[in-house]
């Protein structure tokens, strides 16, 4: 267990050092700091205030490292600042980005949590439903709802939902966010409900198949054998033995909880780490993209651990040698 | 060379390779019989997937000369699709409602009143028209993409897997890392950094897609290789060349058709979501969608636009998702295997 | 006295090539108290249908067409769904072929069986884990204590099949029906296994109706056996008598082409052929397509059953017309046989 | 004295068990371990032995499909053992295999006819297609099936079908030697008959020599000239068949026997002859690998491994077949 | 387990239960509770302010905090039009004499007894000290730091005309190449060179500027917080370090209102400053704290100098919200259901609120009021003349070419579809309400003729369109950095109207960074610009095709690269002339030239639509980006009333959807009942 889970470190550190070396080709490599200081800076800008500004955020270095100058390059300095958290200041406006991925979190984990949590209780109670009711019309009807469901396109469900239910409905704030707790269940509402909504279709139909697959086994023939009843058999041995497969989608969905959703929070105005990013794409602050992609690429690394782990949890038979 | 020469050709080739491949399933009854019950299954869906395919085609062959259209001088000189020729040219001068007389604001009299099936845009476009264009432009970013994906996907998933060792180290490492990175900012960063034109959104899409595919072939090569006939082959001094292409290449091409047809619906739904962000194709659905977003909010509302662009996306979604689950059902040899 | 297991008529069908075809057809067996029966055939004849076809475990889209299962007397095709549940586990009880994959892999045994027990009998958790200790032992499980809290995968596949036995004898069911139990396990294990099957229905009388492909443990557990083929059952008759005195050309057949039985250095008489496909089963009697004995009326209707001996039934035309033919033939036949 | 046409000697295959951060190979499961076997041309040896016990890899280790540790494969005098695939390639033609699945064996994708061709076209035996093509239809009706089925898939065939299909393919290139591993066990008792004595009746028509792997004794008695019995990875008996079946020296070698369920309706068997599991091949006993479960255990078992004893042909691993006389 | 199962359901039933109650207690308010007494002003940002230091904050959104929280010298009139100045923290305009040749010596007064805001960065000066006096010498400081290189202010051109002001800035950079003086604070570097050398403050409150006399416009920027006066103490303690924030996220000034809460991604909130000198000594009446008594004619008749207003002291409103809406529709239905106090009409809801250049029947009836304006702003399509094709090298085809596409391009249209018919289609670079701005004047080449445009065509060798050096049409590109789809929609009318000619013209849209380095290589063809005025003075439009600015030539905002002797040698003389009929002829004269050139296609003068609440008083529109909060007043009862109208909402859905799901779930329910049995 111990030297498994330093070797799934291990790997992981390898894996963040390609992430990095990856990002800093994109990122270094293929466009100039001297545009990425303009575009901060302005066009009219004297020279000396651009090689500043480059010295601020670090970009006045020569990229690759070069016989006696080791240490002193972009490249080494990239490496360090990501992996030391000195994510520095945004490109675009000057601002630490640690501080604005800490002011992030909060709103992003507001949106997701619950969203992930209600997706999950949603889905998976409605597609054991649909898997118990196998082979008759409510299982037909789940299947081609959500293949319904799966096409259309995130855009639409937003816009729509926004127009019914915020405009016409008057039910919730049309966008924007409040952190007081009073308010904050009023914005977060709607993009919660659009958020499961859009995911449902596949989610059903993903969860439908593991359940199906699970319950045409032989120890569920044994269950039934032995005298055990549907209910039982769906939430004691089928759902049980279908948390393994299960696990790969949800687990690894949690670390990028914290990324939260590029889309939703864009169009609903909350102020998580996905509208940052958004405006960062948006902005072209590479420095603050640079980051979000380093960030979610060691949550997802996170994620595959844990899920790694929790196969050991939720089944025996996984020994992490 | 002309674009729409290389289009046209490319028309020629992909006719050829469908009458091909029709020959090929035919004489094929391994793949006929699969057809024709994917046909009992989805008739209506595969006849919709092929009316989407038919316009993107007829969009797709062009030639120059023919009339102007509207007093646009250009367009004699320039090459024009079937599509164009037939719908294009009734060019409005704002929005009008579907077969109004009138323009929607102030009421000022059209050039062609009534003849406007689904509207126009705003700076009045037919949309019944720039709704069959997107037909193209869908079918190429799913199409090309999966041109570039599915093959790298193949030739890495598959030498990882059979190979092992240090190729599948190396493959291995390559997968992790890039599925390491959030798909859809590593695909926006790939677009900003190779600049905005269709080929950039394909390669980043195929950049960013390749992996799934990779490790499912990878995976399936692995059990592949370990299976009985891979060992006769062997045994009978098959080289390992011809093993790989005559015996696991054919075995992956189920998985091959299933995970095109899936990817499709997932590359076209992901180009809406580009389009949001700006970074999309010129002339897609997804573009037409966000262009059409704020006439919801307007009174009164114009919702011919989003209604058609959506719905015309929709349905190909629809259609495809409809295919590609028959045809996982057909193809998949466990089902196979019970029929027997 | 009547029989523990009534069937008649029981007629299993699954759509197949767009018509529903029959894969069990019209069987009709009996299985007395105490008894052992063993349900004799190739793969494809039906028999593990049969099987599921009297829990009433048939998986969709199959499903049990006509007939009659009683239990004790109780038709089970009509009971109630809730009815039914009881009956399985504490009426009848199963084992399957795979124990490997027979066994819920993230459950520990005891906890199975424990399930087992406590669906029948209203018996707390630590009363029943005593239970399943002591059905641990009683199937010869060593170290049963600590067992019970064993994951399947961490016993090999004689332990998970002694696993299985336990279970099925947990709410204490009148009848076993052993769907070949020892298939997937070695030689070595297999006779163990069959050696502690023999002891429990010694033990428990219960009745057990063992399906097995497998003639030889035929002859090392049963009672009675009934001969499968294509869905139809050919031959029903005492275990000693079926060896000795073989009567349908099947069972002729399938006995003498057991290498075991052959001489080295000789060709095996073999039955030649395939077993039809059951979605195109001939109208007359089913094995005729491969019979050395075929005759005309063979491939008209299916033939009837005719008692050649004590409790012997075979249903074979070439028999009958050997019976009407006279008596000399039976009293040879006799003969030969002692 | 002749050279048989195989002899194996001290063949070893060991896969190694990796664990811990650098995945350090910490122990090995042994497959096969020292084995030593000969087959005559034209004759059959049997490989007996019950599931994980090797016998599998040895058949895969021999034609190089498996890669072997160390010892001697030699075919016709030359060792075979560890050659690359390239140098194995002009000894592919003399040795063949056939499997136990004959759902996994054949291409599914693959027209059978394009399966039986493929070795053909590889050692380009024929001419052109159309002559390997007759070549395959007369395969066919040697193997007993029909000519005119030969441009059908796989699944369209029965397994006994499927499984003459496999010997076709493998009788295609001409072999010297068939491995035949586990060839009739996935098969019914009428259809297994009839392969077998398809098996034979090539054996003798060609001269054919198999080597048989199977943990079926009935089949063994009917087919096998030689017997080799393996128990964990090692042979512990071998010898002509009649005679072990007359006289098994190793205990193991007895016990087998007698679980075979009898089909003499006035035998049934007695308590079971071997108790127990077959230990792990990562973790063998110590001494005899048999000890923990012989019903003859001696002392000296549990610690000494017994080479193999015996004079003539039939020789076992036992320290009870050792001629010297053994304290008891 | 089984135990645990039954916990993790009656969890999960916990959690619906939860949200289910949450959504029962919910409403559309976008805001936590009611504000009491308070009055609140509602209002929004798209994007945070890049930087809220004074020196460099130039975009309308910095502006809308900058404006309010630092105050100016100099200030406009809230209601007279023309603009007109007044003085703000000064007692009184500026003094004018003569200084050295060719300069002018402005000097201005400060009032005494002004304080800053309370900001803990005062205890620099003095422990425990909050607060202190506003002198003169801030002033002179934050002229210091606009010359300063490292504060890169985006005004060093037009503060350039102040004597020293270059030399004070290459000093500093020179005297910064020795380490030891690049680490002092930097009030002790600007003090060791001795400040500007025409910047002098006399005594604490008086102030001297010497500014080249050739340019008057300098007045103006005393009204702008580029100005204003800042102490050094902010500048030193808030640099970032330690957990401090930077200086341009934390302003620390003098004006009317100071920032409360900042938070970049969704929320600024200002509240009114207790040390502001208005509030402080209401006594003085002074000019910039009081509500004006007289305005422009027509202001008494709309109620702008109602007698509960005039001559009451500044500011009314008590706190300003500004929330973040980075989408214009959220914002305006937001707007419409009374959570925004103040919003622009936004082109989507046009012909729902304005009926016929009026408000709509329905708006009217909610109260809401509209107040129109033309902005001191030029929207055009450049030509790079530098370019061989459009440009000077090509010559007099060139020039026709450029004529034949200023012919067809109708800005009547283009506003018509584009911003509702917002804005006048405009004639030459100066929008109306500036000096030099003449209503009957129509350049010749703005008005659409398709027939003169061809034959000017034909003129510039392209008959047809067709460029013989290729026998295709003439191709060219238009260059931007805007992908978005509304941006894509802009670019093909002028397209399509090109394409008329025979013109295939391109649009290249590629990212900021790839359109950055063609601006800077030249290497573009069209583009399309807009300029909003920093002061109301023809100079501020004229100045963009001067060719010293021209980008080619210094990296300046002529991007057109326009150089004209004629129009240079006019232009300097304009520039320094005060308003009169020799300015107005000089315009004319450059007009003449600008007309026949083309290095632009004037397309219009944004036309600002304005609508205001109901509640909300005391509102004239601008048109300049200067924040007039601090004039506004509004009535919260009415507010709080109006808003419960208007947000009742619809339940009915909920009951009909439970009704469907009811219906579609149980027949299936019994179906598989039946089926099982």
């Amino acid at each position: 267990m111990g030297a498994y889970v330093i070797r799934r470190l291990g790997y992981g550190a390898i894996v963040v050092f390609g992430v990095l070396f990856l990002l800093f080709i994109l990122f270094f490599t293929v466009t100039s700091p001297d545009d990425i200081a303009r575009k901060a800076l302005g066009e009219r800008v004297p020279p000396a205030v651009v090689e500043q500004w480059k010295i601020n955020h670090g970009y006045d270095k020569p990229l690759f490292p070069a016989p006696g100058q080791w240490a002193d390059n972009m490249l080494v300095e990239h490496y360090r600042r990501m992996l030391t958290f000195d994510f520095g200041r945004s490109d675009a406006d000057d601002t630490p980005i640690l501080e604005r991925i800490r002011k992030g979190m909060g709103p992003s984990l507001a949106l997701t949590i619950p969203l992930f949590v209600l997706s999950l209780l949603v889905a998976i109670p409605l597609a054991l439903l649909v898997a118990f009711f196998r082979e008759t019309y409510i299982d037909r009807a789940g299947v081609i709802l959500a293949v319904l469901a799966m096409s259309v396109s995130v855009l639409l469900y937003i816009i729509g939902a926004q127009y019914l239910v915020g405009k016409v409905l008057h039910w919730f704030p049309i966008s924007g966010f409040d952190s007081n707790p009073q308010v904050v269940v009023r914005f977060l509402a709607l993009p919660i409900m659009i958020g499961v909504a859009n995911g449902l279709g596949g989610d059903i139909r993903f969860y439908r198949t593991v359940f199906l697959e699970e319950s045409n086994t032989d120890y569920v023939r044994t269950a039934r054998a032995k005298g055990c009843g549907e209910v039982r058999i769906m939430s004691r041995h089928v759902f049980r033995n279908s948390l393994i497969p299960l696990l790969t989608r949800i687990v690894v969905a949690i670390p990028f909880l914290f990324t939260g959703s590029l889309l939703l929070e864009s169009f609903f105005g909350i102020p998580g780490l996905g509208a940052i990013t958004v405006d960062a794409i948006q902005g072209n602050d590479f420095s603050v993209l640079r980051t979000m992609v380093y960030i979610g690429s060691l949550l997802f690394v996170v994620g595959q651990i844990l899920t790694d782990l929790s196969y050991a949890l939720v089944d025996p038979r996984v020994r992490l040698e | 060379m002309e674009s729409h020469l290389i289009s046209n050709g490319i028309v020629l080739v992909m006719l050829f390779g469908t009458a091909a491949t029709i020959w090929a399933v035919r004489r094929s009854r391994l793949w006929s019989s699969a057809f024709v019950s994917l046909w009992h299954r989805r008739r209506l869906a595969l006849l919709v997937t092929a009316v989407y395919v038919g316009v993107a085609l007829l969009d797709s062959v062009a030639w120059v000369g023919g009339d102007s259209l509207g007093g646009d001088t250009v367009s004699l000189h320039e090459a024009r699709s079937v599509i164009d020729r037939v719908f294009g040219g009734s060019q409005e001068k704002s929005y009008s409602a579907p077969l109004a007389t009138t323009e929607f604001y102030g009421g000022r009299g059209l050039r062609y009143p009534g003849g406007h099936w689904l509207g126009t845009d705003m700076i009045g476009r037919d949309v019944f028209y720039l709704t069959l264009k997107g037909a193209r432009v869908a079918l190429l970013i799913g199409g090309l993409t999966s041109l570039i994906a599915i093959p790298l996907a193949l030739l890495f998933g598959i030498s990882a897997g059979y190979f092992g060792g240090r190729i599948d180290d190396v493959v291995f490492f390559l997968m992790t890392t890039l599925a390491s990175m959030p798909g859809l900012l590593l695909l926006i960063a790939l677009i900003m950094v190779m600049g905005k034109s269709t080929l950039a959104v394909c390669v980043a899409l195929a950049v960013t897609g390749w992996v799934g595919f990779c490790r499912v072939s990878r995976g399936e090569t692995l059990k592949l290789r370990e299976l009985e006939f891979v060992s006769a082959a062997r045994a009978l001094g098959v080289s390992e060349f011809q093993i790989l292409t005559r015996h696991i290449l054919p075995n992956l091409m189920h998985l091959v058709i299933i995970t095109f047809v899936l990817m499709f619906s997932g590359l076209v739904l992901s180009e809406a979501i580009l389009s949001w962000l700006g970074i999309g194709v010129d002339g897609s659905w997804g573009q037409m969608i966000d262009q059409a977003r704020n006439e919801l909010s307007r009174d009164p509302i114009v919702w011919w636009n989003i209604a058609a662009s959506g719905a015309a996306l929709f349905g190909l979604i629809l259609a495809v998702n409809f295919v590609g689950d028959a045809l996982r059902d057909v193809l998949d040899p466990r089902t196979v295997k019970d029929e027997k | 006295m009547t029989a523990l297991l009534e069937v008649t008529e029981l007629t299993t069908r699954f759509p197949m090539a767009g018509k529903e075809v029959p894969i069990v057809d019209a069987l009709d067996f009996e299985v007395g108290r105490g008894e052992v029966l063993a349900l004799v055939g190739e793969s494809g004849s039906g028999k593990s249908m049969t099987a599921l076809s009297l829990m009433r475990l048939v998986p969709k889209p199959g499903r049990v067409a006509s007939g009659s299962v009683r239990l004790d007397g109780e038709e089970l095709l009509n009971l109630p769904v809730r009815a039914m549940r009881r009956v399985r586990g504490a009426g009848v009880a199963m084992i399957f072929q795979e124990p490997m994959t027979s066994l819920n892999p993230v459950m520990r045994v005891g906890e199975q069986v424990v399930e087992a027990i406590r669906l029948h009998e209203r018996v707390g958790r630590s009363a029943a884990l005593d239970r399943c200790r002591r059905l641990f032992e009683q199937v010869g499980i060593p170290d049963a204590a600590e067992r019970v809290h064993a994951y399947p995968h961490q016993l090999s596949g004689g332990l998970k099949q002694r696993v299985m036995i336990a279970m099925a004898l947990s709410a204490r069911p009148r009848l076993l029906i052993a769907d070949e139990p020892t298939t997937a396990l070695d030689v070595t294990v297999q006779a163990q296994i069959l050696r502690l099957l023999r002891d429990i229905q010694e033990e428990t009388d219960m009745s057990i109706l063992l399906i097995t492909h497998d003639l030889g443990i035929v002859n090392e557990i049963a009672d009675r056996v009934a001969v499968l083929y294509a869905g139809r059952i050919v031959e029903t008759a005492p275990r000693t008598a079926l060896f000795e005195n073989p009567m349908h050309p099947y069972t002729q057949g399938l006995l003498r082409s057991m290498p075991a039985l052959a001489l080295s250095g000789r060709r095996l008489p073999e039955i030649p052929g395939v077993v039809p496909s059951p979605s195109d089963w001939p109208t007359g009697c089913r094995f005729a397509s491969r019979c050395s004995k075929v005759m005309a009326v063979c491939e008209g209707v299916l033939p009837e059953f005719r008692v050649q001996g004590p409790g012997h039934d075979v249903a074979c035309y070439a028999l009958q017309e050997a019976a009407s033919r006279g008596e000399k033939k039976g009293v040879q036949q006799q003969e030969g046989a002692s | 004295m002749t050279t048989p046409l195989l002899r194996v000697q001290g063949l070893r295959t060991w896969f190694p068990i990796k664990a811990g951060v650098f995945r350090k190979t910490v122990g090995h499961v042994q497959a096969v371990t020292d084995v030593d076997l000969e087959i005559e041309a034209g004759s059959t040896l049997a490989l007996v032995g019950e599931s994980g016990c090797g016998k599998t890899t040895v058949g895969r280790s021999i034609l190089g499909l498996t890669p072997s540790q160390s010892g001697r494969v030699e075919f016709e005098g030359a060792d075979l053992r560890g050659l690359s695939q390239t140098a194995w390639r002009p000894y592919r033609r003399d040795l063949q295999i056939i499997f136990q699945d004959p759902m996994a064996s054949l291409d599914p994708r693959m027209r059978v006819r394009d399966s039986v061709a493929e070795g053909m076209r590889s050692f380009g035996l024929g001419r052109d297609e159309s002559e390997r093509t007759e070549r395959v239809q007369q395969l066919f009706e040697r193997v007993q099936l029909d000519p005119d089925h030969i441009w059908r898939y796989p699944h369209e065939f029965s397994g006994g079908q499927r499984q003459r299909i496999c010997i076709a393919r493998a009788l295609a290139v001409e072999p010297k030697l068939i491995v035949c591993d586990e060839a009739v066990s996935a098969l019914d008792v009428s259809i297994q008959a009839q392969i077998l004595n398809l098996l034979a009746d090539l054996q003798s028509e060609l001269g054919l020599a198999y080597l048989f792997i199977t943990h079926d004794l009935g089949v063994v008695r009917y087919l096998a000239d030689r017997v080799a019995v393996m128990y964990l990875g090692q042979i512990v008996e071998s010898g002509p068949t009649a005679s072990i079946f007359a006289n098994p020296l190793h205990p193991y070698t007895r016990g087998l026997l007698k679980a075979v369920p009898s089909i003499d309706p006035h035998r049934r068997g007695g308590a079971p002859p071997v108790e127990g599991d077959v230990p792990s091949p990562s973790a063998p006993p110590s001494g005899c690998y048999f000890h923990t479960r012989c019903s003859d255990v001696m002392e000296q078992c549990r610690t000494q491994a017994p080479a193999v004893y015996g004079e003539g042909p039939q020789r076992a691993r036992c320290f009870l077949a050792d001629p010297s006389g053994a304290p008891r | 387990m089984n135990l645990k199962s039954i916990h993790s359901g009656a969890r999960g039933l916990g959690w619906i239960a939860l949200w289910a109650l949450a959504l029962l207690a919910c409403n559309n308010n976008p805001y936590p509770a009611t504000e009491g007494d308070e009055k609140v002003l509602y209002s929004s940002f798209r994007e945070a302010p890049r930087s809220l230091d004074p020196a460099v904050a130039y975009d309308t959104g910095a502006h809308a905090i900058t404006g309010s929280v630092y105050d100016t010298l100099l200030e406009y009139h809230y209601l007279k039009r023309p603009y007109e100045l007044i003085p703000g923290l000064a007692t009184n305009l500026p003094s004018q004499r003569p200084g050295d040749p060719g300069y002018t010596v402005y000097r201005f007064d400060l009032r005494p007894g002004m304080m800053y805001e309370n900001d803990p960065a005062f205890a620099l000066d003095e422990p425990g000290r909050t607060t202190r006096e506003i002198v003169a010498a801030d002033v002179a400081f934050e002229l210091c730091r606009l010359a300063d290189p490292a504060v890169n202010s985006p005004v060093v051109e037009p503060f350039s005309n102040i004597q020293g002001f270059q030399d004070f800035g290459q000093a500093l950079t020179q005297r910064r190449e020795d380490p030891a003086f690049a680490d002092l604070p930097v009030q002790d570097q600007y003090a060791s060179l001795g400040g500007i050398s025409g910047v002098r403050s006399v005594g604490d409150h008086g102030l001297e500027v010497a500014v080249r006399s050739d340019y008057p416009q300098i007045q103006y920027w005393f009204a702008m917080p580029f100005t204003s006066p800042v102490p050094w103490e902010a500048v030193a303690f808030y640099d970032g370090q330690e957990g401090r924030p930077r200086f341009a996220d934390h302003p620390v000034a003098s004006g009317p209102y100071r920032l409360d809460q900042y938070d970049r991604q969704s929320r600024m909130v200002l509240e009114a400053n207790p040390n502001w000198y208005g509030a402080m000594h209401p006594e003085w009446a002074a000019p910039g704290a009081v509500y004006p008594s007289e305005g422009a004619p027509g202001d008494l008749e709309a109620g702008l100098l109602a007698p509960e207003w005039v001559g009451q002291s500044l500011p009314f409103i008590d706190r300003v919200e500004f929330r973040r809406e980075k989408e214009s529709i959220p914002y305006f239905n937001k707007f419409l259901q009374g959570y925004y106090d103040a919003a622009g009409v936004i082109k989507e809801s046009f012909d729902q609120v304005i009926d016929e250049g009026g408000l709509s029947e329905e708006m009217a009836e909610m109260g809401i009021r509209l107040e129109k304006g033309v902005e001191p702003t030029i929207f055009y399509i450049g030509f790079n003349l530098d370019d061989e094709t459009v440009g000077r090298p090509g010559g007099g085809p060139a020039r026709k070419l450029r004529q034949a596409m200023s012919l067809v391009v109708d800005s009547q249209e283009y506003t018509r579809i584009f911003t509702n018919g917002r804005g006048i289609p405009a004639q030459s670079p100066l929008p109306p309400g500036l000096f030099g701005y003449d209503d009957g004047y129509e350049n010749p080449y703005r008005q659409v003729d398709l027939e003169r445009a061809r034959e000017l065509m034909v003129e510039a060798g392209y008959p047809e369109g067709i460029d013989p050096a290729t026998g295709k049409p003439l191709t060219l590109s238009f260059d931007t950095y805007d992908t978005s789809a509304q941006g894509m929609l802009q670019y093909r009318f002028f397209t399509d109207a090109w394409r008329q000619l025979g013109i295939n013209v391109k649009v290249e849209a590629t990212n900021y960074n790839q359109f950055q380095e063609k601006v800077r290589n030249g290497a573009y063809q069209i583009f399309m610009w807009g300029w909003v005025a920093d002061y109301p003075d023809p100079e501020n439009f004229l100045f963009l095709l001067w060719s010293d600015l021209a980008r080619s030539k210094s990296g300046g905002p002529n991007t057109a690269n326009f150089m004209d002797d004629r129009f240079d040698a006019l232009y300097l003389s304009m520039k320094s002339r005060p308003n009169g009929p020799e300015r107005q002829k000089e315009i004319r004269e450059m007009r003449q030239i600008l007309e026949v050139e083309r290095p632009w296609i004037e397309l219009f003068h944004r036309e600002d639509y304005a609508l205001f609440q109901g509640w909300l008083e005391n509102v004239k529109p601008f048109g300049m980006s200067f924040p007039m909060t601090k004039y506004r007043d509004l009535d919260p009862a009415a507010r709080a009333s109006h808003r419960e109208d208007w947000n009742q909402p619809v339940v009915w859905p909920i009951w009909v959807g439970l009704a469907l799901v009811i219906v579609l779930i149980v027949p299936g329910v019994v179906t598989f009942m039946r089926e099982r049995q």
